[in-house]
Formats: C-alpha cells, structure tokens, sequence
C-alpha cells in the first residue's frame, strides 16, 4: 500500500517536475515568477486535443505539434507582453502573467466551453510488477518527463546556447558584455518552456480530464516546488517536484485527502523560513 | 513650484476617465434602447454558463427558449401576451448571481426568477426575491432552499437533497451490492445525501465501508480512488457523488487500475447530458450505473419535449426538463388567476399542477383548457409536477441506468417519498 | 568614538576581512584606503550592521553595538551612505530628508491616526530642519523632485544630508566621490570638511586620493582583508607596503 | 432601477474596501498579496460566525478585522526574510488553505452548504424596501471613514517610511527604521481593512459559502489597483468603479450581441479583463493618478502661522 502510494506520488511529481522546469528557466533567465504558467499547460493540452480528437491526428504526432504550436504561442506572448515590460519591476511581470493567464485560460473556454474533454487514446489496463500496479500511462509519464529533464540537462550543460543561458541568467550584464545576445536567449528559453510545458500539458490531459481549469489547479504545486528547490535551479525543481508528490500522496494515509493540497502549502512555509534560499538555491546576497 | 510630468498627464488622463464614463454610461443605458414591449411578461432566467458549473447552463436555455415559443407561437396567454426571456449568467457564483438577479428584477421587472441552478446561489438571491415578492423557481436540491418562511414564492423543480441518498441507497440495495463505499465530492447538494443513505444500508443489514470526500478542482483524485477502490478488501459497489469534471477523471483512474468495484453515479456526472460518453468514449463508460431524479420517462410529455429539444429518445434530460416545467406552470398559473403578480399567480400553482385533475403533458393544450375552467393536473417533461405546502416536488420519480455500448439502459425508476397533496 | 577590534568576517570558504582593527576619533575623519578586493566596503557593511560579523566586536562610544541589528545601529548614532548612491527614487528629496529624522510620532499607526496635532508640529520642524541642510548642499530648490531625477553628485549630497538629518554621531562615507564629475567632487569635500570643522565624526572609503588627502587626519590602509598599516596621509603613501598592495592589486 | 445600481454600488463600495487594502499592502509597502480572496473569505466567516451566535454585527466587524489584522501580520512576519515573490506564494497558499478549511470544516463553516441566515447591521431601522439605500448610505460612510484614515496614514510619516521600505528596505534600515515592524503592521492593517470588506460582504448577502470567495476576486483588486494607480486612493474610487462597470456592464452587452453564447461572452469578458490588465501595465504603468507626494510648499503654508516674514523669506528662495 504504501509502496504504491509512493509511486503514484512519484509520477505525479514527474508531472508537475516539467512545468516547475519550465518555471524556475523563466524565472531565472527573466527574474519573474510566471503565473501564466498553468494557463499555458492548459493551452498546451487543448493544442494537442484539436489536433487529436478534431483533426485525427495520432496522440504522439499531437503532442509534438502542440509543443511546436505553444512555443511559438509563448514567444509571441513574450513579444507582445513580456518585453515591452522586461526592464519594469518583478511584480509587474508577476501581475502581468496573472493578465496572460486570463488571456490564454478563457481564449480555451471560448473555443471549448467549460465541459470536460479527454484524448482520443484508449485506456489501457494497468500492469502488476512486483505487487505494484503500474499503468502504462504511467510509463508513458515517467518516459516523457525524464526524456524532458535529460534534454534540458544537456541542453543547459553540454550546448552554447546552454551555457549562454546560463551566463546570462547568472550575470546579465557580464554576459552582454561577453557579446551574448540576451533577446536570442530568452526566445530559446521561451521555447523550451514552450515545449516542456506543452509536453506537461498532454501529460495532465491524460492522467485526468481536460477542461479549461486544468492548468490552475496545478499552478500553486508547481509553483511549490519551484520555490522547493529553489527558484532558479533546474535540478531542485525536479527534486522539489518529485518531493512534493510523494509527500502529497502519502500524506493522505494520514490526514483527510481534502487537505492534500495544504501540504504542499507547509512544505513551502516550513522550508522557507528554515532555509530561504530554497533546497538547492544558493544565498543571494544584495549589494 | 510645479512637478513637470503632472502637468503633462492631465489631458490624457482627464481622456481615459471620461472615456471610462461613457464606455460605462453607454453600457448602462443601453437596455433602456432595447426596451421590451408592453404587453410582454418579462421573466428572468438565471443560469451557469461560466464558472465550475459553466457546463450545465446551455441546455436549459434552451429548453426555457423552445417552451417559451411554443406557447409565445399559440396566442400566449392572459388574451394574446406573450413571454419574454431575459436570460442573465451566475457565473457559478452566488456575489455574481446576486447582482444579476438585481438586474432581472430591476432593469429587466421581471415577474419570475427560474432556472436557479446551483442551491449556493439560490440561498444568496432568496431573501432578495422574497423581499421583492416575486417567485422563485429553482432547480437546486439543498433543503435549506426552502426552509423558512418563503410566502409561499419559493418552488424547487427538483427532488430535495436528503431525499436522493436513500433512493440510491435503494437502487444499489436492489442490485444486491451491500458492502460500498462512498466517495462524495465536497458539494452542498451532495453532502445532505451521505448520511439518509448510510441509514439506508445499514437498515438493510449492508455496510459502509468507507466514505471519503474530496474537493472540487484537484489536479489529480488518485489517493482517493486508490484509497477506496484500492482498499485490501475492496467493497462490491462504490457511491460516486461528484460531477462531470471530477468523475471523468475518477473513471479514467479505476478503468486503468483495473479495479473491479462497481460505479454507482449521479447522472450530473455520468450522464451529464452526453457529455460524459463523449469526454471518456463508450469503451471506458461500458457498465457504469447512474442515479438520479429523472424525467417521467416514457411519458408522451417527455417523448415531446426530447423532440423538441432535436435528440433521439434515449436523451437524458436532467435539468433541462424542470426548466421546461417551470415555463409551463409559470403560463398556466398566470392564466389561471388572470395575473402576472406573483404573490397571485403563485397561489394557483399547486391547482394547476396537483391532481384530482385531468392529466395534462401539452402546455399549449393544458392552457385551453385552463382558460375552459376545468380542472386540471399539469405533468411536465422533468417531473410530474407536485407540490408540498413547502414548495417542494412531491412524487419524484428517480431513475436507474446503466450504460451500455455508448447508451442509456433504463434499469428501474424508484418512487421518491410520496406526501400527502 | 568608532572603535572597531579584531573585526572578521567570511561568506562561505571566502574570507573577507580577517580580523580588523580600527579607531575612529569624534571630530575627526577618518580614512580607509586600499587596493580593490581589500575588503572596504565590507567592513562598512559589517560595521553599518548589513551583515553580522564572524569575529570580533564594534564599540560605539564604548557602547557595544555588535548584537544591535541595524536600524537600531542608526538609533544609536551610527548611519552610513553607499557606494552607488542609494536615494528613495519614488520619494522626493525633501521626503527622503524627513525620512530619516528619529523618534517620529507619526512613524506608529496609532499616533499619526490619534496625535494629528503633535504630527504636524514635528512636520514642520522637520521640514525647517531639512530646509536647513539641504540649503546648506544647495538643494533645496530641488525639494519637489523625485530624488531618482537628481544628477549622480546631487545624489551623493542628498544622502550625505539625509545621514546628517538623523542627527547622527558618526557618519560611514562609501566611497563618496565615486562616479561624481570633478567640480562636484570638491563641492562634496567642501561640506564634509564644513560639517567636520562643527564636529561631525566621519569615516571615509575613497579612491581618490586627492580627496583623501585633504580631508583625513588618520588614515587605514587595508589589504587582503587585514590592516596593513596607519597613519596620516604623507605616513601611509610613503610605506613600501602600501605601495607593494596597490602595485599587487593592479597586478 | 434604483434597487439594481444600489446592489452595484454596494458592491463597488466592498471592491472599493478591498482596493484600498490592497493598495496600502502593495500600492504603498510593495508587498503583493494573492491571498486577497483567503483573507476577505476569513473576514466574512469571521463575521458571520459571530453575528450569527448573537454578538451583534458590530462585534462581527471588529472581531473580523481583528482576525485578518493577525493572520496577515503573522503572513508578513513569515515572510520577513522573503522576497516579493515568495510572499506572493506564501499568500497563495494561504487562500488555499483558507478555501480548504472553510470548505471541509463544516462543524464551523457549514462546509459547502455555507451559513445562511446571516444578520444585518441597523436591520429594523427603516421598511424593508429602503434597508439596502440604508445599507449603501453605511457602507459609504465606511468607506469614507477608511478613505480618510488611510489618507491620513499616507501623507504621515508613517505612509513616508512605508513608501521609503518599499523603495529600498536596506537604506530605510540604515535610516533607524525598523523595517521589520513596518511590513507587519502595514500589512495587517491592510488586513483588518480586508477584514471590514469581508464583514459587510456576509451582511450583505446574508449568506456565506466557499464558492463566493474564488480567486477571480483578487485578480479583480489588482485590476483595480492598478487601473487607478498604484500608490493612490483617489485613483483607486476610479479603477474600482471602471472595473465594476465594465463587469456589469459586460451584462448589457448580452443582452445587444446576441451571436455569441453566454459562455463565450463570459469568456470574452475575462478575455478582456486580462487585456486590459496588460496594457495598463505596458501603457499607462501609473495608472488614472499618482500617488501622494508631499510638497514643500503644503507645509511650509501651515509652518507661515508661526511667522509670516520667515514664510517669506522660504518663498523666495524656493522660487
């Protein structure tokens, strides 16, 4: 029982773990918390369900052209929105991605309605390995998400583009003065959170039901282990998000499952008060 | 001595502010250019179209729109008046629906609220319409809705919430299924059901085994579908109490898992009009059982309205039918007494509706006959249309289904508390 | 005045200042010179109470301030100015003044709701007061402005009286001349010795030497985070050492 | 028609009530709050709880801001160490956490079904028909009340220091201000500012439930906020009334464009909403007006009672 509790919580940590990516590259290349974030996980799963259930497309190829379809949704987002404000304070970013969220959710209820909608995918029985029952979504899951992490892994360590991501988020000013171009950064960045996010998108749709609140009720765990592992530390998302899966799950054996959520919520207060910076984060010492 | 960037943002600023007046000025003004006719009956439709509960405001509509011609088309009533609908959404939130049912009441004078689909919003606009002495017709199952003194205004086209537990308990009891659990959606209309069935089967020598309820709008509901389906003795059946959304994802879950408990549902959620087959496909929906107060099923009165709402007889219509009842009743009280006044007209409901009485199904048929002063007993499209001195429906019929191959099998239809008319 | 004693101070593996010793005499000013990465700027840091000192303690007219965090540091007396000038852009110049004048009645919820009178009156005593110091910068025609609109040198003079404002006992400069044109750098040395002749303490981290030169009694030198040496002006330049640091820092 | 726009304006009077708290809490101290929705739903149970056990509904508003005051305060006192962005999580969370608690709860809160029959203050005084103008004319005097107490605590020292921490929390230190105490107390005023919101809220609609109190209320403060100027209570009466017209109005537009479906007029309303909320950011960042600044002549004029050659000699040099 509890095993299994703790491999449910595991995938979906592995769930939440692409978005919390997604959000700490945001977060430490353009400085701001994106709360759109849930918005455009929405938008990514109802790209892929009108390519799925509309167009009749295969889930896979979906998938892969909602990535494509909300990487260039959110660097356009980026263009209109994000960079007229890049040099304004945190906040006013922070408030107009709450702006963006508004925007992308209700163009979804627009389209859509508010009824639930699911992939065009059949359901496939669950598996039983070692007393464990694992589904093959769940595979499929874990499959994606760990394919997700490893690519941004490589991408962030071993490519130029990478390790001028890195510099730039590390130090703007010394990375400009190094002749890298911050505006081409931050459109890659926007599309690999594009991507991750899209990915996470398709993901949530499978696992539940898609409906123009899908996003939102992810943010707030997401957002929960960004700060985890604190914001800015690719890794520490993953391991903030895995954390608070498994820690969300099991918690249900002992408290009522309504107050799941809460959990999440003391993780967070806790861990900041004892450690500020987050469970990876380094010490920001202002000058 | 003067700040430079003050001076320069007065023209531009003074431009936004009036802009913002007149945007706002036009909006208020305009219904006063699109003003209804005189000799209309304005009546007020108040429905969720956005919100969590966006999903069931659409169809009602259109029920409340295709009564309204068919007797708009028949000459009216009260001599050639005809009814006007002013449909205005709640938003699935009660501060929302407050000041829209303002708006029906004062822009629009509306002589009747119906529709009224979620009981939190209902309980928001009550006092408001009894103040105003208009009637209310709502749709919502929470016993509070009628608590009270109501001045005989308030009516409930639905079957009380505590009355909908034992009926399903009963329905699952007759299934032979005696251990079950219970996992309920945190929900003011699902929650009054949980204990009037736990009695139920304890009564009939069954057992609870567990009861979990859960929020609305969680990202995932695993832990509690692992918990009460995946439980080491797992129980026979299983009470799901939820809505479309939520259930969807529940079904997904056990379907995957392979847990070999039963699905008891509501129809809200396993139903939902269709929405539900549609949203999981019929593989995945094979075998499901759903509950709930159910139209008068087979009558030529439901056979009709189905037509009329362009679906094939196996349509499932929940709410849409009260919505048609209420239209009708609304017509044929007014006629009735000769009044749109609702402390009036209301008086006359329970004679329209409640036998003896010839029964009735047609509302354009039953109407002539009103004007021909017989006596008669209205039976509508959702229910059979009687009335407690409360105001609540008497005589529910609820009905059991199961789904099988992508269609609606009706199982039995139970008989809800009969009172005394 | 400002006695500071085996002062240290490390932010990880890195050690910043490893045990400094510094006076401080009221009246005076004081300097503190050194090659970049010395450890300057920290040890105002420390002593201003941005950070807590590792090692050692800080005595402000032999009151022990070390435990003091620093807005109470402020209380005591001791208010510092930054490198890169740090005025309250949104506020204007004179509310950056007002700001900074203690033991306000207004400054609680209670008492500027309950005590309208006794608010207005320090108001305008306080305004009296900014008007004072800032005609005596020559900023007062400036008053209205957002202080973010002043140049970099009438930011340097706004903070210089904004510390004075506090009616402090010793005032720590960081570097007060830094990025400020040359005309500006001698009307800044014109007030601090001014303020210094009515009796104001300052200690003083600089580059420019000139400035040091005419305005310290005593200067520090510092290196690596260490006192290297003491002395006046024409003492300091004329050890080896000193100029072995500078000549090491460059390299 | 006049009972429709006392309903709007009662409502625009409670927005307003939340703008101003938002607009001390952020406007002025810079610390966002995304929990507006968790601590108006505390406010409003407060309230409600007390009036219905018989206290009074007076004893309902002061207990209710009370109770915001402190949790707000102990929000900003964990947050202390935070930057804004944690904060704005850690208020978040604390929506949740209230929704969750109010929903599941029910021995207290009536969980889903919420508590009805909540009493009104002054009910009784005049008929029923004229009680809402009643309630209006009370909730404009509230509203004033707190416009001016907030004034007040703007152009005070106390509004200086405040605006002085959210502009750079290190120098306001440097200054002798303690920076700590600051945060806490602006925040927990604006939480009992919260907190009367949420009380008038449960006495108007004499019925509280969790799903009256859905985030979609703290995305309209901020709207409102922002719209009117940051920083600024006179801005705020404008954004907060242009919100709501715009919200209600949206009503009206329905009942001229009959194409869409109410579904999709709704979301084309929220569509708008967010738009809205991004060019205001973009375009006009400052929004309908400025905040408060204090000007040297304002209280030299007041200082020209202690002597009127002195007033002259500073005019002269202030030209």
């Amino acid at each position: 029982m509890i095993a299994q509790v703790v491999l449910n919580g595991f995938i979906t940590g592995m769930i939440i773990a692409l978005p919390a990516i997604a959000l700490t590259l945001t977060y430490g290349i353009l400085k701001f918390p994106n709360f759109a974030i849930g918005a455009m996980l929405t938008a990514g799963a109802y790209l892929a369900f009108i390519c799925n259930s509309i167009l009749q497309l295969p889930l896979l190829l979906s998938a892969a052209i909602a990535a494509v379809g909300l990487a260039a949704t959110v660097v356009i987002v980026d263009r209109l929105v994000f960079s007229p404000l890049r040099e304004r304070t945190t906040i006013t970013l922070l408030v107009a991605s709450m702006g963006v969220s508004f925007v992308l959710e209700n163009m979804a209820r627009f389209a859509f309605g508010n009824s639930a909608r699911s992939f065009e995918a059949p359901i496939v029985r669950s598996m039983h390995i070692m007393g464990l029952r694992i589904n093959f979504e769940q595979i499929v899951t874990a499959a994606t998400a760990l394919a997700g992490m490893l690519a941004v892994y490589v991408i962030l360590r071993h490519t130029p583009l990478g390790r001028a991501m890195r510099a730039v988020a590390d130090n703007p000013a010394l990375a400009a003065v190094r002749g890298i171009d911050r505006e081409r950064i931050v459109r890659w960045m926007w599309v690999i959170v594009g991507v991750l996010t899209a990915a996470a998108g398709v993901l949530a749709g499978l696992d539940r039901a898609i409906d123009p609140l899908l996003g939102w009720n992810y943010v707030v765990t997401v957002f929960a282990a960004a700060i985890l592992g604190g914001l800015g530390n690719p890794l520490g998302a993953v391991l903030g998000a895995l954390t608070l899966g498994v820690v969300e799950e099991t918690s249900t054996l002992v408290i009522p499952p309504n107050y799941r959520q809460v959990v999440s919520f003391f993780a967070i207060a806790i861990l900041l008060l004892l450690r500020p910076q987050g469970l990876l984060g380094t010490v920001r010492v202002k000058k | 001595m003067k700040c430079h960037n003050r001076i320069d943002l007065r023209p531009s600023r003074r431009a936004v502010l009036s802009g913002a007046a007149t945007a706002g000025a036009a909006l208020l003004a305009a219904p006063f250019i699109a003003r209804a006719q005189a000799a209309e009956i304005p009546i007020g439709v108040l429905l969720p179209f956005t919100g969590s509960q966006g999903a069931y405001g659409p169809d009602m509509r259109k029920a409340a729109e295709i009564t309204t011609k068919l007797i708009n088309d028949a000459g009216g009533i009260l001599g050639g008046r005809s009814f006007k609908l002013f449909f205005e959404d709640d938003e699935s939130s009660p501060t929302a629906g407050l000041a829209a049912t303002k708006k029906l009441l004062e822009i629009h004078k509306c002589q009747a609220v119906i529709g009224i689909w979620g009981s939190p919003i209902a309980m928001a606009i009550k006092n408001v319409l009894i103040q105003a002495n208009t009637c209310m017709m709502v749709s919502g199952a929470a016993n509070a809705i009628t608590d009270g003194d109501t001045k005989g205004l308030v009516w409930r086209y639905q079957a009380k919430a505590t009355d909908w537990g034992p009926g399903m308990a009963k329905a699952m009891l007759s299934r032979g299924w005696k251990r079950v659990s219970i996992l309920a959606q945190q929900n003011p209309f699902v929650i009054p059901m949980i204990e009037p069935a736990k009695k139920v089967f304890e009564a009939a020598g069954g057992q609870v085994v567990d009861s979990v309820v859960y929020n609305p709008d969680q990202p995932s509901y695993r832990a509690e579908v692992q918990r009460i389906f995946g439980a080491s003795n797992p129980p026979e059946a299983v009470m799901c109490l939820g809505l479309l959304t939520d259930f969807v994802s529940i079904v997904r879950e056990v379907v995957r898992n392979g847990y070999k408990s039963k699905v008891m549902a509501l129809s809200i959620a396993a139903d939902a009009e269709g929405k539900f087959i549609q949203a999981v496909g019929p593989d995945v929906a094979e075998g499901i059982e759903h509950f709930q107060p159910s139209p008068p099923l087979g009558s030529p009165t439901y056979a009709r309205f189905q037509k009329l709402m362009g679906a094939d007889e196996n349509a499932l219509f929940l709410f849409a039918g009260n919505t048609h009842d209420q239209v009708c009743t609304l017509a044929l009280a007014m006629e009735k007494t000769k009044s749109t006044d609702s402390p009036v007209f209301t008086k006359a409901i329970r004679e329209v509706c409640n036998p003896p009485g010839e029964v009735v199904g047609d509302v354009v048929e039953a109407l002539k006959k009103v004007r021909a002063g017989s006596k008669i007993a209205f039976a509508g499209a959702g229910s059979d249309c009687d009335f407690d001195e409360r105001g609540d429906q008497l005589n529910r019929h609820f009905g059991h289904f199961r789904i099988e191959k992508g269609k609606q099998v009706l199982v039995q239809v139970i008989k809800g508390p009969e009172g005394t008319l | 005045m400002l006695h500071i004693e085996n002062v240290g101070k490390s932010f990880g593996a890195l050690t910043v200042l490893r045990g400094i010793n510094l006076e401080a005499a009221a009246g005076r000013i004081t300097g503190i010179i050194g090659p970049n990465g010395a450890g300057k700027s920290t040890l105002l840091n420390v002593v201003g109470g941005l950070f807590p000192n590792d090692t050692g303690r800080i005595l402000l007219d032999g009151t022990d301030v070390t435990p003091l965090p620093m807005h109470e540091r402020a209380r005591c007396g001791l208010v510092r100015t930054f490198q890169i000038s740090r005025e309250l852009g949104e506020l204007t110049v004179l509310e950056n003044l007002m700001l900074a004048r203690q033991a306000q009645t207004g400054e609680a919820v209670l008492g500027a709701l309950l005590r309208p009178g006794s608010v207005a009156r320090e108001e305008r005593a306080a305004v009296l007061e900014a008007k004072g110091l800032l005609d005596n910068v020559g900023l007062w025609r400036l008053a209205d402005q957002s202080a973010r609109a002043l140049s970099g040198g009438q930011k340097k003079l706004l903070e210089l009286s904004r510390a004075l404002m506090l009616k402090p006992k010793i005032i720590l400069l960081d570097e007060p001349a830094a990025g400020v044109s040359p005309p500006m750098r001698l009307e800044i040395s014109k007030v601090i010795r001014g303020l210094c002749q009515d009796g104001m303490t300052f200690v003083i981290v600089e580059h420019d030497m000139d400035m040091i030169a005419s305005l310290c009694d005593q200067v520090y030198v510092m290196a690596e985070g260490k006192n290297l040496t003491s002395g006046t002006f024409g003492e300091v330049v004329a050890d080896d050492r000193v100029v072995r640091a500078y000549l090491g820092g460059v390299a | 028609m006049t009972a429709y726009l006392v309903t709007i304006l009662i409502l625009v009077c409670i927005a307003i009530i939340l703008g101003l708290a938002l607009n001390l809490q952020w406007g002025l101290c810079g610390m966002v709050n995304f929990g507006m929705a968790g601590f108006f739903a505390l406010g409003a149970y407060a309230a409600a709880l007390v009036a219905l056990s018989g206290a009074g509904t007076l004893a309902g508003i002061v207990v209710a801001a009370l109770i915001c005051a402190a949790t707000c305060g102990a929000t900003a006192l964990v947050s202390l160490r935070l930057s804004d962005e944690y904060l704005a999580i850690l208020t978040l969370g604390f929506g949740e956490v209230i929704r969750l608690v109010t929903l599941s709860e029910s021995w207290l809160t009536g969980g889903s079904l919420g508590l009805p029959g909540i009493p009104r203050p002054l009910w009784g005084w005049v008929s029923e028909q004229n009680y809402e103008l009643l309630f209006l004319a009370l909730l404009v005097v509230v509203v004033l009340a707190l416009f001016l107490v907030l004034e007040v605590l703007i152009r005070s020292p106390f509004g200086r220091a405040v605006r002085a921490v959210r502009e750079d929390d290190t120098v306001a230190s440097t200054l002798g201000k303690n920076v700590t105490m600051l945060r806490v107390k602006a925040f927990a005023v604006g939480g009992a500012i919260i907190g009367i919101a949420g009380a008038f809220h449960a006495y108007y609609l004499t019925y509280v439930d969790p799903s009256q109190f859905s985030a979609i209320i703290t995305a309209y403060t901020f709207m409102a906020v922002i719209a009117g100027g940051r920083g600024s209570n006179k801005g705020l009466l404008f954004g907060a009334a242009t919100i709501m017209c715009l919200i209600e109005g949206s009503r009206f537009l329905k009942d001229i464009v009959q194409v869409l479906d109410a579904t999709q007029l709704a979301s084309i309303r929220l569509i708008l909403i967010g738009l809205g909320l991004i060019l205001f950011l973009i375009y006009r960042p400052q929004g309908f007006l400025l905040e408060y600044r204090l000007r040297s002549s304002s209280l030299l004029a007041r200082s020209s009672l202690n002597g009127a050659t002195r007033m002259h000699d500073f005019k002269q040099e202030a030209s």
